[in-house]
């Protein structure tokens, strides 16, 4: 019994990892058409920013929580300043372009801060379940996940920023009718694309750690998510991650890490195949 | 721009081939030899890329795919055959059979654009994933174990045909490479004035209107795709010649720097890309010679590339050939109207009234 | 094959050489002054956590050599070259140092894939090599001189000594790839003997960053220590992850990998491991004291591993060979160094074992604790019997592969 | 009574909840030349885009010289013999107008054939003097010209054409009315056209499309005169 509550834990934990590091990359996307791929580095930069932070003595929480996404916001907000405004409309040169910035960054830190910052430990302790034991601060990670979904959601539904940001998923022109000029709504989209993903960032360094490559870990599935749940964002990486998250524990438990990694690509390519817009550009169309 | 300059520029890139050919061995160093066999291995991959991105519009995001199984094909086959002409054959065959497999899968199913580069990129990483774990001995495939992230450091040199044993010196193996590359560069400028040459770019241009003439587009798409997925198995089996096979070749990086060498290069040539290859190459083998001195003065190659990359994105997304030969035309133009009127911009104007 | 011939037109392709190697052939021209080593270490790209206290710990050696009057009466000349983590770049280092440079022996290569790539070329270019990392086993191949402890040193005495100390049900953990593989075997022939078991051996590629699933299936099997030959970056989340969820104060871990990770990792996620290696910074030697301070100070390196130390003593190794040679000449210098060249160094002794070109060196157990090892026990010149079982350079000196090693259980 | 070389029967394409072609059956008889009006939205796009297996049609049948055509690929369907001009000329932006006509040759064509046919399907249409030229380059009234060209290649037996005057200037229309005219000696053609000028100096018969269905066909006189065709649109501008 005990077994199978940390097994559906398990599983739980490994979704929600997944929702976790697509989060950003799907909001860019979904809103934008923008693949951005140096969003794996996006979550490299947070976990740097929280744990320079705290090095530095700010309070743990904080430095997760407000220093990181605060930081690469920021960050996101001058890259689509310089670099991504000049490319609207062209998803190829987008890739590429964020591609570079990926390699650019990853030599960046690299040169900046070595590669050998210590990490930080997760907070929160440990629980006990039957006779297991599991890190508390992954149960809090699950809960994270649910928050930002439904954070989200709130925001799309009933705010006014929700609804611009509807409109302009429905068509690039309607931010226009709205009185929003589309290159606002593209910045701020970018803006906290990314500082979505360095709250992910500060988030996930106490598990993961960090080092300038990590992002490398993350781009792959992260990239395969989102295209997998489709143009509506919240759903679609839910849904997405549901699915394959699932499939990866799954295997996982069953035979290796290894057979649960590949067999989640296969799932994906399969699913890929049967619906090429991916779930959500077939089912529940009209989702966030 | 008449027919007379894509001769001139045929032929210059014939006799700049021709004097690789002949004239390195004759002169340069082996290290040189060495460097310039992996070069020429690289460049049939980039056009192997050139061909099905540039001029088809597939963007595949794993060649490193074709790639490895070529490498991979090519030893274990000879590691088990004894002899290395079949095995040879076998790594572009393999590849080609694979990249017929995938693009059925694809085509077929109308998957295009970015989604199309989502699974060829998953199929690569699946591939490396699988390649990556095979250290245990129940990875033996016959006498040649896989050996997981290791890669199979003993791949047998390509012996003469018929004569194992009879091991191709580096020489040889450097003109089999230039040669090939010549082979290829000049085949695949055939293929593309063929009538399939001419649908293809038809298709990338618009395929709608290519399947309302009456064209089965995704017959002359798979077609392309499995040319490209041999010459990427050619490339491959090269590459085994001069370094060995190793997991690295299916991985997201090789795939990725194909990529920059197309777009650097420019896309829609085919000299380009292997300009940008081999550019890139001296570039990055140029960076690791940099760092002397401990402590200090580290030069990130991951960081120059990405710069490298973003500002040519931005700035020349055209690539490198479309620069040499805008600044050419501009230059001419420059020359020719200096006499009455110096406004070249206001000749250009009326054609594009709405 | 002859390059010789070549030589007459060096001037045309030094022009030519100079489009992928600008900075050096300027030097070239005095280049008689110097005897040149190569150092091929990855400083970029994933593995550089390694490479750059390599080519630290290079660099030292062959400034201390210099000092003391350089070797027959020339200075050294250090060539370093990054390949980026890249095995391509290994393969065109290593020609043109051997070719274009003719340095005297290249230092270098840290994943065995990187080894061998560089092994072939350099015997077949007739210069010597050293490798300085603890590997699988098995290089058989009179060209090359191994520094580095193998699986057999080191297991064979952690398993006994963690099992004494805390029980006989074994899980094992490795990284998936040959050494991972080959280390997960000795350890089970080792926990055997000891009249042990080994319950579960689970191999992680080397990017894998979640251990959630595999933690939660040692907690099911319940063994009595976890000993883990994990590797690599990714690899450092296991034990995060395994403090995390409270598992360090429950079931403890033993490695014979888990070194530079003590830096990135907090004391609370490490005290209390175990390891052994053939050098460990607590060593209480006062040139091992004066080794660290002048890593940590002069070159900024905040911890030393066995692979940068046995760098350093894999240089000087060689520098006393050339000695006592009076010759760079390859065989020579061979020669002299299967007489049972011997070095004494931050690391104890390092005696050339002839038969294998492995080392016969000081083995280390030692715990973490805030971000440092203390020794806890030392075993003073192990035998590399792994690879003795089957190699014999004396016997077969043409001998030139490496062998899988078949671990009896 | 002579066999039809085009029918549908019960042509319906829906999308989602949206009707856009609804049970539509529709007649063409060999050589026959028929104009479809309707108002924007009214499905006509839809319709030819079901006929040329642009979309796979929800229900109903097309037959296509007696043989069921609905669900078959565009390529396929093109061998058969139907050619189209959609409404958004569909060229190849980056090719020069000779290219373009020559691949629409080449299909039925080998050689120095295809080269001969793609040359005088662009004298046919009035743009032989512009064949070195890029089409992405060219104005929207000449791309109609060039997408005509290629129609006109391959010999369709069927030719569709979706507001082919659009864009045209006054000399363009007189030719394209010319064109149209001859061609329809030899081939079967349906027109969709908002200019009721063009329909009056082309069409004989006329087919009115409202809501996806069939509201009215006859002769073109009566049709412009009926009052529901005046309401549908009179409706819309209403609107």
């Amino acid at each position: 019994m005990d077994y199978v509550i940390i097994l559906a834990l398990q599983i739980c934990s490994a979704v929600a990892s997944l929702v976790l590091i697509s989060l950003g990359l799907a909001v860019i996307f979904g809103m934008m058409r923008v693949i951005n791929l140096a969003h794996g580095e996006f979550l490299m930069l947070g976990g740097y920013a929280a744990i320079t932070a705290f090095n530095k003595g700010v309070n743990l929480w904080l430095a997760m929580l407000v220093v990181a996404p605060l930081t690469v916001g920021l960050f996101g907000v001058v890259v689509e300043r310089l670099v991504i405004r000049h490319l609207y409309g062209r998803l190829i040169d987008t890739m590429l372009a964020t591609w570079g910035l990926s390699l650019a960054m990853i030599g960046f830190v690299t040169v900046v801060f070595g590669n050998t910052v210590s990490g930080i430990s997760a907070p929160l302790g440990s629980l006990t379940i039957g006779a297991y034991r599991t890190g508390a601060y992954e149960v809090f990670l699950i809960f994270v996940a649910l928050v930002l979904l439904a954070a989200g959601w709130s925001v799309l539904r009933y705010t006014r920023l929700g609804l611009i940001a509807r409109g302009t998923m429905q068509n690039a022109g309607m931010a226009a009718a709205l009185g929003v000029s589309p290159s606002l709504v593209y910045a701020v989209t970018f803006g906290i694309g990314a500082a979505l993903s360095g709250l992910v960032g500060g988030l996930l360094a106490p598990l993961s750690g960090v080092v300038p490559t990590i992002g490398a870990a993350y781009i792959a599935k992260a990239f395969i998510t989102v295209i997998s749940g489709g143009a509506a964002i919240l759903s679609g990486t839910a849904i997405a991650s549901g699915l394959l998250g699932t499939i990866n524990t799954a295997a996982t438990f069953a035979f290796t890490p290894v057979i649960g990694e590949v067999a989640l690509l296969i799932a994906a390519v399969i699913l890929l195949r049967i619906l090429p817009q991916g779930i959500t550009g077939r089912f529940f169309r009209r989702a966030l | 721009m008449s027919r007379v300059l894509p001769m001139a520029g045929n032929l210059a890139v014939l006799l700049v081939g021709l004097g690789v050919l002949f004239g390195l061995p004759a002169y340069a160093e082996t290290y040189l030899i060495i460097n310039a066999t992996i070069f020429a291995s690289f460049a049939i991959l980039a056009v192997s890329l050139a061909l099905i991105w540039g001029y088809a519009g597939i963007l595949c995001f794993g060649q490193a795919a074709f790639f490895g199984l070529g490498g991979y094909t090519y030893a274990v086959a000879a590691i088990n055959f004894g002899d290395t002409t079949g095995a040879a054959v076998l790594a572009v065959a393999l590849p080609a059979m694979f990249a017929a497999l995938l693009g059925y899968f694809m085509f077929w199913g109308r998957i295009s654009d970015v989604y199309l580069g989502v699974i060829t990129l998953t199929v690569s990483l699946i591939l490396y994933r699988f390649v990556n774990q095979t250290a245990g001995e129940e990875w033996n495939i016959g006498q040649a174990p896989l050996g997981g992230f290791n890669g199979i450091p003993s791949t047998p040199i390509l012996n003469w045909p018929g004569q194992p044993g009879e091991q191709l010196a580096p020489e040889n193996i450097f003109s089999l490479a230039v040669g090939l590359l010549i082979l290829v560069y000049f085949g695949c400028k055939a293929l593309l004035a063929t009538k399939f040459g001419r649908i293809v770019v038809a298709i990338r241009e618009n395929e709608t209107r290519v399947e309302l003439l009456g064209y089965d587009a995704r017959v002359y798409k798979l077609t392309i795709f499995v040319i490209g997925g041999a010459l990427a198995g050619l490339s491959g089996l090269m590459f085994a010649n001069s370094v060995f096979v190793s997991p690295t070749m299916f991985s997201l990086p090789v795939s990725g720097q194909i990529i920059i060498w197309v777009i650097i290069g420019g896309l829609g040539t085919l000299i380009g890309p292997v300009i940008g290859c081999i550019m890139m190459q001296v570039l990055t083998n140029w960076l690791g010679t940099l760092n002397q001195v401990p402590g200090f003065g580290w030069v990130d190659p991951n960081l120059v590339l990405g710069v490298i990359l973003v500002v040519f994105v931005l700035l020349v997304p055209r690539g490198l050939t479309a620069l040499v030969s805008d600044t050419y035309g501009w230059l001419a133009q420059r020359l020719r109207s200096r006499p009455p009127t110096a406004e070249p911009d206001a000749a250009a104007q009326p054609e594009t009234a709405p | 094959m002859s390059f010789s011939r070549r030589r007459l037109l060096t001037t045309t392709a030094a022009g030519l050489g100079a489009a992928s190697a600008g900075p050096f052939f300027i030097r070239d021209l005095r280049a008689e002054d110097f005897i040149k080593v190569a150092g091929i270490h990855d400083t970029s790209g994933g593995l550089d956590i390694y490479g750059k206290q390599m080519v630290a710990t290079m660099d030292l050696a062959v400034n201390e050599i210099n000092a003391a009057g350089g070797l027959l009466g020339k200075k050294i000349k250090l060539i370093n070259y990054d390949p980026q983590s890249n095995i391509q770049f290994y393969t065109q280092y290593a020609t043109e140092a051997a070719t274009k440079e003719k340095v005297a022996v290249v230092h270098g290569g840290i994943t065995s894939a990187s080894r061998e790539a560089i092994r072939p070329l350099l015997k077949r270019f007739n210069t010597l090599y050293f490798y300085n990392t603890p590997y699988e086993g098995g290089v058989c191949d009179r060209n090359i001189f191994c520094t580095g402890s193998t699986p057999a040193q080191t297991v064979e005495k952690l398993v006994p000594y963690v099992m004494k100390k805390w029980g006989k049900k074994v899980y094992t953990i490795a990284a998936d790839y040959n050494y991972g593989q080959i280390t997960a075997k000795w350890v089970k022939k080792y926990t055997q003997d000891n009249g042990g078991e080994v319950v579960q051996t689970d191999f992680f590629p080397l990017d894998v960053t979640d251990f959630g699933p595999t933690i939660k299936k040692i907690q099911a099997a319940k063994p009595d220590l976890v000993m883990s030959a994990l590797v690599g970056a990714a690899h450092i989340s296991f034990y995060r992850q395994w403090a995390a969820a409270g598992m360090n104060k429950q079931i403890p871990l033993a490695s014979t990998t888990f070194g530079n990770e003590v830096v990135i990792t907090s004391p609370e996620e490490h005290n209390g491991i175990i390891v052994a290696f053939a050098y460990l910074e607590g060593i209480d030697t006062p040139v091992n004291k004066a080794f660290v301070e002048t890593i940590h100070g002069k070159y900024g390196i905040p911890h030393m591993t066995e692979l940068a130390t046995m760098t350093y003593h894999g240089v000087h190794l060689w520098a006393d060979a050339v000695k006592k040679a009076n010759s760079i000449d390859r065989m020579k210098v061979i020669g002299a160094l299967e007489a049972g060249a011997s070095y004494s160094g931050p690391a104890g002794k390092t005696t050339i074992d002839a038969k294998t070109h492995h080392t016969v060196l000081d083995v280390y157990i030692g715990e973490a604790k805030d971000k440092k090892f203390n020794v806890l026990e030392s075993f003073s010149q192990q035998a590399p019997a792994d690879t003795a079982a089957v190699c014999d350079l004396k016997k077969n000196p043409n001998d030139n592969k490496q062998y899988v090693i078949d671990v009896k259980t | 009574m002579t066999t039809p070389i085009l029918e549908t029967r019960g042509l319906t394409m829906r999308f989602g909840g949206v009707l856009a072609v609804n049970g539509v059956d529709f007649r063409l008889q060999e050589a026959e030349l028929r104009c479809l009006i309707g108002p924007n939205g009214a499905g006509k796009s839809t319709f030819f885009k079901c006929l040329t297996g642009q979309l796979k049609p929800t229900s109903g049948e097309v037959l296509f010289r007696d043989q069921n055509i609905a669900g078959a690929l565009s390529y396929a369907i093109a061998r058969h013999g139907m050619g189209i001009k959609t409404q958004v000329p569909s060229v190849f932006d980056g090719l020069s107008v000779r290219e373009n006509v020559w691949l629409a040759a080449a299909r039925v064509h080998p050689g120095r054939m295809a080269e001969r046919k793609a040359e005088e399907a662009m004298q046919r249409v009035g743009i032989g003097h512009i064949g070195h030229r890029i089409v992405g380059q060219l104005a929207h009234g000449q791309r109609q010209l060039v997408e005509l060209a290629m129609v006109v290649a391959p010999e369709p037996d069927l030719i569709l054409l979706d507001e082919p005057a659009a864009g045209m200037t006054d000399d363009e229309v007189d030719r394209l009315v010319e064109l149209i005219k001859e061609l329809n000696k030899s081939h079967a053609l349906v027109v969709v056209e908002h200019d009721m000028q063009f329909i009056r100096r082309v069409a004989k018969t006329v087919t009115v499309f409202h809501q996806g269905a069939i509201l009215v066909e006859g002769d073109v006189a009566d049709i412009l005169r009926d009052a529901r065709v005046r309401d549908v649109y009179l409706g819309k501008q209403a609107a």
